[in-house]
């Protein structure tokens, strides 16, 4: 057998929990070449960042532990490698972007100083490192990058900090990239930008790129060959427009099927009295205005979908409608109430009304408490909800609601994968049976078919219980399944706000216009004839 | 961070004419010196003479005004048992115990962040389970017995050092190793127990993956994080020391502020008590100032 | 959507609980121990009460491990010839009480204040902040002799002593993690929920700090075993005829160099107490801390 | 180094340097002696009583005032010379109010005028007229007639030593002065450090960084070549307060003597060599009665006692608690519950409570506090100047400020023994003291106690009586 860049042989990995052995990974295989891009798609919690985190020897054991198998690199069995050897691979050879990028940057060091770091753990010197890093920070598109550098990770918007985690990723030019859901944060535009910034590494370096999404677009905007993962294992590998075009397993099929943004657009409301109207939102942070003036109606049952650049200040007007952050000026009324000016005891009462869902979902879910407990913990602070009898019931059929199984009730969030824990999340503001939901990024973590799900769920809540959402998202084509109205934000700013139809078939901002054509299609051949447009409108 | 330190120190000051007020009052419900500075057969006639010197016989409240007023000119009274003036006593051994709890402060932070930090680093191993015993015996055995029983074998048995006193540096090294022992044994369990958390945290799976050195994983990423409850501990141990070791400075005879206190808090010299009160509580409002900028220091998150 | 099925039943809490228990033999023993030293507590100064208390000049400073003598004599006799095992099973009681009522107090008064000064607006916290820095700069004896002079020693006051002089360390520990705690996204989650701040204190926050708490309490059992033991010696703390391993210790080392085994036993005593104490909370450290758990789980699987 | 030089450790601190305050025992035993002298001085190692020092003779004039005649040709360590005028500004300076000197206490209810005669001569006229004023002057310590009237931190004096050193917490040190009036000391330089643990006194003797600790405990005190006990004056009692139902009743406080038994404390909890005491000052002093029995220890007979007190009414029951000094002395809390644990099996409810000193102060020294129920007082007293006067009317006199009793026969014989001189004098001692133990059981009386001190193998020089109190470098020599 040939010789791979990277290749993982009869991986198994398992890990002990409360509830029995739980098999991650069974007998996985797969390989990498150089200047080659694999794509791993699969479910959420398939597995995917376990046999990944293996390969860098992340995974924390006990209680996981590797039943079979080898990884080999450069002619050696990674497994067998001694501490130091492995650790002049990490990073140097094999570079990781993580999923979860605010849980993974250490939140007293600055990015700069972790950027450096990365250099310096393989002999850089400092000087020339810190240099590199203002480098890389600029080339992943982050503003002000040398003021960007002194800052501290909870001083970034989750795009930025995912930027943060690449460019420190490639911070040594690895032979081998693995990049874990590394666009789900970003906004398209970016994303865009990210993707051509790895194509373009991978041109230079002739690295290997292992990346794991579940956006199929972006598989067919970077991917050669396609791995595709369900409950642990393998079910499906091949050239990526292969697999896109003729898919064998039926899980694949059901994947590619779900794909959002084919459906219809959804039809304006008729004008109604708006249940929310924010004006003049400002926020400032130092000298920095993360909000200037925004505002904008909702009325009850409508989707709001807010979609602009990173950083541009999505976060922070989710946080200060709830009152998590105070703003410096404007005015959200509820029902006609301000809820800037309401005391913290009619705040209480208003609470149960509007709910959210974090962007990170890791971080969201206290670890010391079970499923179970997350959700009811609800009904314990509004017990006027539900009679206690009734919470294992309601527990069990929200978690099938989002797509889990009831015996997941149990369990700590810790052992879920990204996406399971969002939807855990998701489960938790739903039991508050809330008029409005804020949805922080909230399906960008889940993959295409759980998406699709999660959106119908969403949209049936909203057709049967009348549930007002804000939803906040980088990815088009579920705002375009989904929103009624768009909100373009840019800097802190609306700088477009119109219907469904109206900012998908006529934007009139050029930024919207660029977003737009950012957009990526899950056919590889639409992406490679696109591709190619894009070649020759740019001059040699 | 300027108006923060002034804000503090406005804050301390007021807490400070808390103490003094509080210790004013309340050491003076616990007895008159006039019995204990004076033989139990003295005569009547100089009981009332010795009231009089030394003011004893005005109204507390007048006294209290009197020495409020001496106070802000700087004046911290007299000794009545040693017939010099208050300050210049405290400040004498305060020197003593502000050596003696730096030194062994910084010796007990850097071996206990050390040997937690490994400890934590392999939970249930080998070395855990060795430095774990070892730190809860230190954390719980009695000094003074340690004390003495170290004074006869490296004193007297193996003739390596002096018993106890002061002169030279080889008079430090027993007083500070007993002292050493309690703080390290807490802070070690401290150190570990928070380094467990840190050390499972995602950012520390991120430094692996970076091919960072397990030192300076352990050293840099985790220790930083976890060093939060600790200094809080360490400022603890340290406010301990800066009122004064009082067995280690009886046992070897060292001039400190402990032993001055509890033996002014015994023979009821008051001014005394308030003035080393009011000097080890300065120190001790610094150095919880310190921490506090430490904390920020450590944590931006903190920083506002 | 497929129709829900209904949630499976919990296995029983305490049945995995004991079962995490049984795969720490260290902690097990731990308990089994303290289950000892508490039944001592209970029962000692009943069944035991006279024996300990029956002086024989003849027999004083009996060396220990003389067999022949009979079980309570194993561990010597004190220099009033009253037998030290006796003695110390005696002593639990008192000892018990006086740690466990001051640890316990300090930490419930201290922690409830930190959460209050982390989680409350910035004007009440320094405020806060500012009492502990007087209490941390009062010195425990003077306190100790306040107290004590005005109330008289009892098992009480000693405690209440105590306790007031331990509230800072947990007060100032609790703030700290409290204020980076309340920082993390579950928080503003339960905010968003409409969690009350009470709730999201004891909820989200308490038991993050829990286990940094938990450490410094055990450690703290044996701090105020000692700072009795010194207090009792310096005649402001508890006196005989009652008696704590403290005490035990004090009196002892008049004799330290002829009679060891006077001030070794209850050392030892006191050691063990901690080291169980520490064991089990380091255990159940882990079994309260879902992302630790597994290490108990897993063992307890290959081994039972 | 010199080989001549010693270091002492004492077992607590030094806190001024003031020769007025010598009679305090830390600071006598640095000053007293060695840097400032008296005109008197008690042979505490011979039988020769009292002894000239500055004074060379003294005598009672017809007036019953005293006459002294001092020596010549002594200079004090600042060069000047000792004269009259110099005793009188120091026994002058003693009683100024405005600064409280110890030595004062023992002219309590006499006034003293001192005056100058001529430089050789000085005449002491005292009222009420003292037989003992040449004792009571071995306590005052001589000055220069220019030491300010407030405490000074230099003490000059005509001793063969001068303060050359003094840290305050580390160490005092004395040299040896070339024109002392007397023999020179073989010792040339003395430096004293304290160290308050005695296990540690002792271990520096041994570790050779010390060559006399004063003060060691019992238990350490085991190298016969090294460590000497010596009766140190001090004794220990229990004051009963004869006010307080049922302690008023003579059979109750007989009962209390006869339930302790004494014996069994000597050599256990109390050193071997101390003794039983039969008065509140030891066997060395003047007019001490050797017949005075010892109470036989016998538990029937006072339960008996009791029984028949019970009988007649007298509540017997009633709880009396023990009050005791912690660190009093070596043992204190051991004896104490030794005590109470005899007294309970008489048939008395005793409790016990160990105080610190301020506490202690107030419970022992009158107004005695009235709302503590009934209680005993433990307590050491000290007496090493030779004569009962020192004890007698503080502890048995109804005025005196530690007195149970108020017996006019004792107040009568106090005020005659005191007045009187000679065999008189001893005489109305004997009897005062049979009179209180055997007919009044004023108190509890137990033991003399003994101290121990640890000498290194170099030094010759043996701890007496005095050794509390003071220390002087000039009996010391060295072994070949
Ligand atoms: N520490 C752990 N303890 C127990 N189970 C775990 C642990 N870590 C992961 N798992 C389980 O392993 C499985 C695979 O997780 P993994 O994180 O690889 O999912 P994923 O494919 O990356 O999903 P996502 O797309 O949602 O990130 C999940 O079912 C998860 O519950
Ligand atoms: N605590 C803070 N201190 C300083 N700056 C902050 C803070 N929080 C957010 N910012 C800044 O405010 C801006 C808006 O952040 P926000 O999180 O709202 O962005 P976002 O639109 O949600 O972006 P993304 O899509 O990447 O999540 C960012 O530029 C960020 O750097
Ligand atoms: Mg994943
Ligand atoms: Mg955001």
């Amino acid at each position: 057998m040939a010789d791979h860049l990277l290749e993982v042989r009869n991986l198994s990995v398992e890990f002990h929990t409360a509830g029995g052995v739980v098999k991650a990974v069974k007998n996985v295989s797969w390989h990498v070449e150089r200047g080659e891009t694999l794509a791993i798609l699969g479910e959420s919690g398939s597995g995917k960042s376990v046999s990944t985190s293996a390969i860098l020897d992340l995974i924390d054991m006990p209680p996981g532990r590797i039943t079979s198998g080898e990884i080999r690199f450069d002619g050696r069995d990674l497994l067998k490698l001694g501490s130091a050897e492995r650790r002049d691979i990490n990073g140097r050879r094999i570079a990781m972007i993580f999923q979860d990028p605010l849980s993974h940057l250490n939140p007293v060091y600055t990015v700069g100083w972790q950027i450096v770091e990365t250099m310096t753990a393989h002999g850089l010197p400092r000087s020339k490192a810190q240099s590199e890093a203002l480098r890389l920070v600029t080339r992943v598109g982050i503003p002000n990058p040398s003021d960007a550098l002194r800052k501290y990770p909870h001083e970034f918007s989750g795009g930025q900090r995912q930027r943060l985690m690449i460019a420190m990723a490639l911070a040594m030019k690895p032979d081998v990239l693995i990049a874990d859901e590394p666009t789900t944060a970003l906004d398209v535009t970016v994303q865009a930008e990210v993707l051509a910034l790895l194509k373009e590494l991978q041109r230079e370096t002739g690295m290997g790129v292992v990346i794991i999404t579940h956006d199929l677009g972006v598989v067919a905007e970077i991917a050669d060959r396609v791995v595709v993962m369900n409950a642990g294992e393998i079910v499906e590998a091949g050239i990526a427009r292969e697999v896109y075009h003729n898919p064998r397993h039926p899980y694949t099929r059901k994947l590619i099927g779900a794909a959002p943004g084919k459906g219809e657009m959804h039809d304006p409301l008729p004008r109604a009295e708006p249940v929310l109207k924010v004006r003049g939102v400002a926020k400032t942070y130092g000298t920095f205005k993360a909000l200037d003036g925004v505002g904008f109606d909702l009325m009850a049952g409508e989707t709001l979908a807010i979609v602009g650049e990173s950083g541009s200040g999505k976060s922070t007007l989710a946080r200060i409608l709830l009152r998590l952050d105070e703003p410096d000026a404007g005015e959200a009324l509820w029902k006609g109430r301000d809820l800037f000016r309401l005391s913290p005891a009619e705040l209480f009462a208003l609470r149960r009304d509007l709910q959210m869902v974090f962007q990170d979902p890791t971080q969201s879910l206290n670890p010391r408490m079970t499923v179970f407990q997350l959700i009811t913990e609800a009904w314990i602070i509004h017990p006027e909800i539900l009679p206690k009898a009734q919470w294992r019931t309601r527990v069990a059929d929200l978690l099938a609601q989002v797509g889990l199984r009831p015996e997941h009730a149990n369990r700590y969030p810790h052992q879920f994968s990204g996406g399971q824990r969002q939807r855990i999340a998701i489960a938790r503001a739903l039991a508050l049976e809330p008029e409005l939901i804020i949805c922080d990024e909230a399906v960008s973590a889940l993959d295409v078919s759980v998406q699709a799900q999660v959106i119908e769920l969403l949209n049936k809540l909203r057709r049967e219980m009348g549930i007002a959402f804000i939803f906040i998202a980088h990815d088009l084509p579920v705002v375009r399944d989904f929103a009624d109205h768009v909100m373009v934000m840019q800097k802190g700013r609306v700088v477009e706000y119109g219907t469904v139809q109206q900012v998908f078939d006529a934007p009139r901002q050029p930024y919207t216009q660029a977003l737009l054509a950012a957009g990526l299609d899950p056919d590889p051949d639409v992406q490679a004839a696109r591709r190619a447009e894009r070649l020759e409108r740019r001059p040699a | 961070m300027l108006t923060f330190i002034r804000k503090r120190s406005m804050a301390s000051l007021i807490s400070l004419v808390g103490l003094v007020v509080l210790v004013f009052f309340l050491s003076r419900l616990t007895g008159d010196p006039t019995d204990l500075y004076l033989p139990i057969d003295a005569s009547d006639e100089m009981r009332a003479q010795f009231r009089e010197l030394y003011g004893l016989d005005d109204p507390l409240i007048v006294q209290f005004g009197r020495y409020v007023g001496n106070l802000v000119q700087l004046d911290f009274g007299e000794s009545i048992r040693k017939a010099r003036p208050a300050i210049d006593v405290v400040l004498e051994a305060f020197v003593w115990t502000l050596q003696l709890a730096l030194i062994t402060m910084a010796l007990v932070t850097v071996a206990a962040v050390v040997v937690g930090s490994l400890a934590a680093f392999r939970v249930g191993g080998f070395f855990d389970r060795v430095s774990g015993i070892l730190s809860l015996v230190a954390a719980s055995a009695p000094d003074f017995w340690i004390a003495i029983v170290a004074i006869v074998v490296f004193a007297v048995g193996l003739g390596w050092l002096p018993t106890s006193g002061t002169g030279t540096v080889w008079h430090w090294i027993l007083p500070i190793a007993v002292l050493f022992i309690r703080p390290f044994g807490l802070i070690v369990q401290v150190v570990r127990g928070s380094m467990i958390s840190t050390l499972s945290s995602a950012y520390v799976k991120t430094a692996r993956a970076k091919g960072v050195r397990t030192r300076s994983i352990i050293f840099v990423h985790a220790l930083r994080n976890a060093m939060l409850p600790v200094i809080t501990v360490i400022g603890d141990q340290a406010a301990s020391l800066l009122n004064g070791a009082v067995v280690i400075e009886t046992i070897f005879g060292f001039p400190g502020v402990g032993k001055l206190m509890i033996d002014s808090i015994l023979q009821r010299d008051f001014t005394v008590v308030l003035a080393s009160i009011i000097v080890t509580a300065l120190a001790i409002f610094v150095m919880n100032l310190l921490i506090d900028l430490a904390y920020a220091a450590l944590d931006p998150r903190i920083r506002h | 959507m497929t129709e829900a099925t209904p949630l499976p039943d919990e296995p029983s809490a305490l049945r995995r609980f004991l079962r995490m228990l049984w795969a720490d033999k260290f902690a097990l023993a731990a308990l089994i121990f303290l289950v000892v030293v508490v039944l001592m507590a209970l029962l000692g100064p009943v069944l035991l009460g006279d024996v300990a208390q029956k002086q024989n000049l003849r027999g004083r400073n009996a060396p220990p491990f003389e067999w022949d003598r009979g079980w309570l004599w194993w561990m010597g006799a004190d220099s009033l010839g009253r037998p030290l095992l006796a003695r110390i099973i005696v002593a639990a009681r008192n000892t018990m009480t006086v740690a466990a009522g001051a640890v316990i107090f300090s930490a419930l008064i201290g922690t409830t204040l930190g959460l209050i000064a982390g989680y409350a607006s910035r004007r009440v916290g320094e405020a806060i902040m500012r009492v502990a820095d007087v209490i941390m700069s009062f010195p425990s004896l003077l306190l100790a002799v306040i107290v004590l002079y005005i109330l008289g020693p009892s098992v009480t006051n000693v405690v209440i002593v105590l306790a007031i002089t331990r509230i800072p360390v947990y007060l100032r520990t609790t703030r700290a993690e409290v204020l980076e705690i309340r920082e993390r996204m579950f928080v503003s989650a339960a905010r968003v929920m409409g969690a009350s701040p009470r709730r999201i204190v004891l909820r989200h926050i308490l038991p993050v700090v829990l286990p940094t708490l938990m450490t410094i309490a055990t450690l703290d059992f044996a701090y105020v075993m000692l700072a009795e033991s010194a207090l009792s010696f310096l005649g402001i703390g508890i006196q005989p005829p009652e008696i704590t391993w403290g005490l035990m210790i004090a009196q002892g080392k008049e004799h330290l160099t002829r009679a060891w085994w006077l001030s070794f036993w209850p050392g030892l005593a006191i050691i063990l107490t901690t080291l169980s104490l520490n064991l089990l909370s380091n255990w159940m450290r882990i079994a309260l801390d879902p992302t630790q758990r597994w290490r108990l789980e897993m063992r307890g699987r290959s081994h039972g | 180094q010199d080989d001549k030089a010693v270091t002492i450790v004492l077992n607590e601190e030094v806190d001024v340097m003031e020769p007025c305050m010598a009679t305090r025992s830390n600071i006598g035993r640095v000053i007293l002696g060695n840097i400032n002298e008296t005109l008197t001085e008690l042979d505490v190692r011979g039988d020769q009583g009292l002894m000239p020092k500055l004074a060379e003779s003294w005598e009672q004039m017809e007036d019953g005032s005293w006459r002294f005649n001092l020596r010549q040709g002594v200079t004090f360590s600042d060069g000047s010379t000792f004269d009259a005028q110099d005793v009188k500004h120091s026994f002058d300076r003693v009683f100024d109010p405005s600064i409280t000197c110890e030595a004062a206490r023992y002219f309590g209810g006499m006034t003293v005028t001192a005056n100058v005669v001529d430089d050789q001569t000085i005449d002491f006229v005292v009222d009420p007229v003292q037989p003992i004023l040449p004792l009571l002057l071995s306590l005052i310590t001589i000055v220069p007639a220019e030491t300010p009237i407030e405490f000074v931190r230099d003490p000059i004096g005509t001793g063969p030593y001068a303060l050359t050193e003094w840290s305050p917490g580390q160490q005092i040190v004395l040299t040896r002065r070339d024109d002392y009036w007397g023999e020179a000391p073989e010792v040339t330089q003395a430096t004293y450090v304290v160290r308050t643990d005695p296990a540690v006194r002792a271990a520096m003797v041994d570790a050779g960084e010390a060559d006399i600790a004063p003060t060691i405990s019992q238990d350490d005190a085991t190298n016969a070549a090294t460590d000497f006990s010596y009766l140190n004056s001090e004794t220990v009692y229990l004051r009963l307060d004869a006010s307080q139902a049922p302690i008023d009743d003579i059979r109750v406080r007989r009962a209390l003597n006869m339930a302790i038994d004494r014996e069994a404390f000597i050599g256990t909890l109390v050193p071997e060599n101390a003794l039983l005491a039969t008065a509140i000052y030891p066997p060395t002093t003047q007019g001490w009665n050797p017949d005075v029995p010892v109470p036989t220890y016998d538990p029937e007979g006072a339960q008996a006692l009791l029984e028949e007190a019970r009988a007649d009414g007298v509540l017997v029951d009633t709880p009396i608690t023990i009050f005791a000094r912690t660190a009093n002395f070596p043992n204190v809390t051991e004896v104490m519950e030794a005590i109470q644990q005899m007294l309970q099996e008489a048939g008395f409810t005793v409790e016990l409570q160990m105080v610190e000193v301020a506490e202690h102060e107030v419970y022992y020294s009158k107004p005695y506090p009235t709302d503590r129920g009934v209680y005993i007082i433990a307590a050491m007293h000290d007496n090493r100047m030779g004569d009962p006067s020192f004890s007698a009317y503080f502890k048995y006199h109804s005025e005196g400020r530690q007195s149970g009793i108020a017996d006019p026969k004792v107040d009568d014989l106090i005020t005659r023994a005191s007045a009187a001189t000679g065999e008189e004098r001893n005489k109305l001692w004997s009897e005062l003291q049979a009179y209180v133990h055997d007919e009044v059981a004023a108190d509890i009386l137990l033991f003399h106690m003994v101290g121990f001190a640890r000498v290194a193998e170099r030094i010759d020089w043996t701890p007496t009586i005095a050794t509390n109190s003071q220390l002087q470098l000039s009996e010391i020599g060295f072994k070949e």
